[in-house]
């Protein structure tokens, strides 16, 4: 008997988009990993809005990007927190900005100290997580997850804010192996807090290594396969996104869907936007078909390239 | 009647006995000043019973390639080299106060009959007689769903009515005590020594005899208690190693043998 | 008189106003969602006045070797390889919370009198006319011994007397308010704008113009200013960038002409 | 005059035994780094030793050793915070073990919660931290560091740790550039947060390595030189305590040492302690004498290879 239990193998962590989603329910807090448009797992957000998820709360890092905007232009939003949400130099992001003015979303105005301390509070099994550094900003006057208090030493009253534990967290490494020991070429930003303060995290990854590379190495693993529920495998999943060091966001192809959700928004007429969705997100059968109608192995060869060289072109 | 002399260490059935506890869910975390019994409990456990227990070490790895024991349980993990990852400082002080681990292994200079731990002083803490080793990590006790005491002797001066000082909280003065004073993890779960096998009665948490060793009566037991044990009826004996666990352990996991030479005992 | 048209953009005249006011011993960080004057200004001086400057990006390098200003302020971070180390998100909150850094850079869509930014909401926050793209870290403003203002943009739309919801606080009331709210870092220090150069009368802590830069005139910034700004009796030029600053950002730092090309100034 | 600004050279870090020395004070805090007898600054503890600093105040990880004892043995220590001050599986701290029956050092008990919990708050600029675990243990009684007090947010009363902030921590790592950039091999335990929380960072290293190394591979840089004071190249600097991955510690030497302690402390005759002080603390001169003298080039290569192939012979 003993034998036989030794003779049990370890249990993978592979799983498909579709088990993925099986975790995924409506009216869920999912937070997503990586910073601006870096590191998004793109593929698991189009699968999310294909699946016609409903009443979403966000978070993540406090810059959110294509995710975030994608999500809520499907109408897949109650309620975002954040800190900027916009796509750097290349614009705001139109679907949310749309969706605050319009009243359709329920925002929580936060930044960096208030989301990743309510991340810590929960990481370190407290209510709260004493911050200081929102004194004076008007974010303390209508964020309901802040307020002022009086600490036990020191004579200044102190800004708490409370604990955020998301349901599951969405994270886009650019390796793991099968158990979901996940590595990051360069760095992770707020991935290892979102992933500790969330219930379950969902990982995809460009590429799956072997276990033995990971275990002689282990210096090199970001987030254990010990907090990973499952691992999906998406070679170029964070498309149009950039993975670091894997491929440079697709410039191009955020521009269009930024151009697009302008004309749409502004119209009134849906159609250069609906368009977008049809195409890239609720049509599209797998990764690998999203793939060919954003340019296929060509396109993907020359963003991986200029990641290597370091420059546009 | 005397009990027949066994073929196995006093501290290889204390082993047997955690390793049985473990789940193939569970999050270990080995560490503490001393490593030799939970070290090879958790060990035993991974290699025969939980494939997919993740363990944690303190010094600091996640889910090692372990080699054999070493004395020193530090070394122990330096020396393997594999793993999934490691653990920072951040890591060690976010699990302990989370209760992200499941269990933890304390011995102590001082127990007492509501499993509370003394770590620290006998006497007056302000000018003790004896000055302990102190803890490392006291959350272990307070936070997680379940801790495990392995006393290594089992004698009056250890087994005490209360302690001089609790360093790690059992169920404080028993009943709903632990629970009303705020401590988030399950208490002691079980006590292993030499002698025998005990466990916290439901309500009022006190230390009750389980099983004993093959080769220890029940008076030897109450004979070294500092306390009144609730004592079951009929003690059933502890389940010996079997072949299979003394096989693991002797070849593979403890193959200097550290476990059959310990000090300790009463 | 017409001044003479400058063979410089007004960016770049912006950038060397910063550049020249970092210390060697400051801890510099850069980010935000508007990267391109400050990592002009840190990278200048940098190079030219500051050696021994650490400076920290906010994606998320220590002393990287920068190549070229990209668009994206991220990607130029990215796109260079060599650094001192990096900085995890812990780092970022640690020294956020502490005040670690000397100084950081904001932008906003809107500010006034007294130094404070918005970057939320024009109109009521709860039904805003504009959603702002907000803010990815408040603390900068809060913790750290100083702060600056770049508005890339004057006029009485950006340049108001009162901020409509204060995302990042400057002197609040002014006088002693910011100290009296209990914030711990010093409050924004300069003002460079496509104009002017402005600090803050120490005692009321009213916006005060420090110099002109050459090709403007006082009646353009007070015409273009939507409060009443302290002027002094001569308000002497904005000493303009010279040779070597010019070269060093036009071969070095900004080959592209990313601070020629920029829109903005009215 | 601004070429000249720009040629000047960036400032090396690199300073000697002596240079450290002059940090260090009567009456500082001072924090060591590694964690029980791994990763020690042995090297500058004995300096600190020989130079007669009196009345410090010392903490460091939550796990202290041979640091501590050795500078409790000769009375240059007013107050301890520690866990567990002892040498593991080779026994009890003889001179502290001694100096707290004796009442000759104040103590202050804590755990790894409370430290660390200490150094986080300084940190994160904030008075104290919330901890909840050390609740039930009598360590809430007597420490002065820690209260119970009702947070802003939850119902149940935790616990907090005041701020702790030494005036310089030493640390041993085992690489460095000359800019204080440092490199661990293996696991740095609480080295970062005892750095972030110290005024000022003396660190000694087993090797000094090229800047061109460190930069090449940023993510490997453990404790930024930003926030290094001084280097000290000091190999085997960590004798008779282990360095990770470079060498074990001298277990010999360290029984030695501690059974010396014991004979002294038992018998009140302190001649077996005060020849062990004289022969290694008092006399040598340098670095490179002190080897000499626990065994030389040969010792500490049986040292190296013991920790390459991970045995004891």
């Amino acid at each position: 008997m003993t034998l036989e239990a030794h003779s049990q193998p370890r249990k993978s962590k592979l799983g498909t988009v579709k088990d993925a989603l099986s975790l995924i329910h409506d009216n869920m807090y999912v937070a997503f990993g990586g910073h601006v448009y870096f590191n998004k797992a793109s593929h698991m957000v189009r699968a999310i809005a294909k699946k016609r998820v409903k009443g979403l709360t966000l978070s993540g890092s406090p810059y959110a990007s294509y995710e975030m905007d994608l999500l809520i232009a499907v109408g897949a939003v109650k309620k975002v927190m954040v800190g900027n949400l916009g796509f750097e130099y290349l614009g705001l992001a139109p679907n949310f900005r749309k969706a605050v003015q319009l009243g359709t979303i329920e925002t929580v105005v936060g930044d960096e100290s208030t989301l990743i301390g309510g991340y810590m509070a929960t990481v370190e099994g407290i209510p709260y997580h004493p911050i200081i550094s929102i004194k004076g900003s008007d974010i303390l006057k209508i964020s309901p997850i802040v307020k002022l208090y009086k600490p036990p030493w020191g004579n200044e009253e102190i800004v708490a804010v409370q604990a955020l534990s998301p349901d599951v967290a969405i994270l886009h490494a650019q390796e793991a192996d099968e158990y979901g020991n996940a590595r990051y070429k360069g760095q992770p930003y707020f991935d290892q807090i979102i992933a500790k303060a969330s219930k379950k995290v969902i990982l995809t990854v460009d590429e799956i290594i072997s276990h033995d590379k990971v275990a002689a190495e282990p210096e090199k693993t970001v987030i254990p396969g010990l907090m990973v529920e499952m691992v999906v495998h998406l070679p170029f999943g964070a498309h149009p996104c950039l993975s670091t060091r894997n491929y440079v966001h697709d410039e191009a192809h955020l521009k269009d869907y930024i151009q697009r959700s302008q004309q749409s928004l502004k119209a009134g007429d849906t159609a250069p936007l609906d368009e977008y969705l049809r195409k890239y997100v609720y049509e599209p059968e797998s990764i690998y078909d999203y793939l060919d109608r954003v340019g296929g192995l060509e396109r993907m060869t020359k963003l991986k390239m200029m990641m290597e060289l370091g420059r546009d072109s | 009647m005397t009990p027949k002399q066994p073929d196995y260490s006093w501290a290889e059935q204390m082993v047997v006995v955690f390793a049985r506890d473990l789940k193939d869910d569970d999050v270990a975390m080995m560490g503490g000043a001393r490593h030799d019994i939970p070290f090879a409990a958790v060990m035993l456990a991974k290699n025969l019973y939980c494939p997919n227990m993740n363990v944690i070490t303190t010094g600091c790895y996640i889910n090692p390639t372990l080699t054999a024991m070493h004395y020193s349980g530090h070394t122990s993990v330096l020396y393997s080299k594999e793993a999934d990852g490691m653990i920072s400082g951040y890591d060690i002080f976010e699990v302990s106060e989370r209760g992200y681990i499941s269990f933890f292994f304390y011995h102590g200079i001082q127990l007492d009959k509501y499993g509370n731990v003394n770590l620290h002083f006998i006497g007056d803490w302000k000018k003790p007689t004896v000055r302990g080793p102190g803890a490392v990590n006291i959350s272990m006790s307070v936070t997680p769903p379940r801790h495990y005491l392995f006393p290594i002797r089992h004698n009056k001066r250890a087994f005490v009515d209360k302690v001089d000082f609790i360093t790690l909280p059992g169920y404080l003065d028993g009943g709903d005590s632990r629970k009303k004073a705020g401590l988030k993890g399950g208490g002691p779960c079980l006590c292993v020594s030499p002698l025998g096998v005990f466990d916290f009665e439901e309500k009022s948490k006190r230390m009750r005899l389980k099983s004993v060793h093959e080769w220890v009566t029940v008076k030897e037991i109450v004979d070294n208690t500092g306390f009144e044990l609730i004592i079951p009826e009929n003690a059933p004996a502890t389940k010996p190693p079997t072949p299979e666990e003394l096989r693991m352990l002797r070849e593979k996991i403890d193959p200097t043998g550290i476990l059959r030479g310990m000090a300790g005992r009463l």
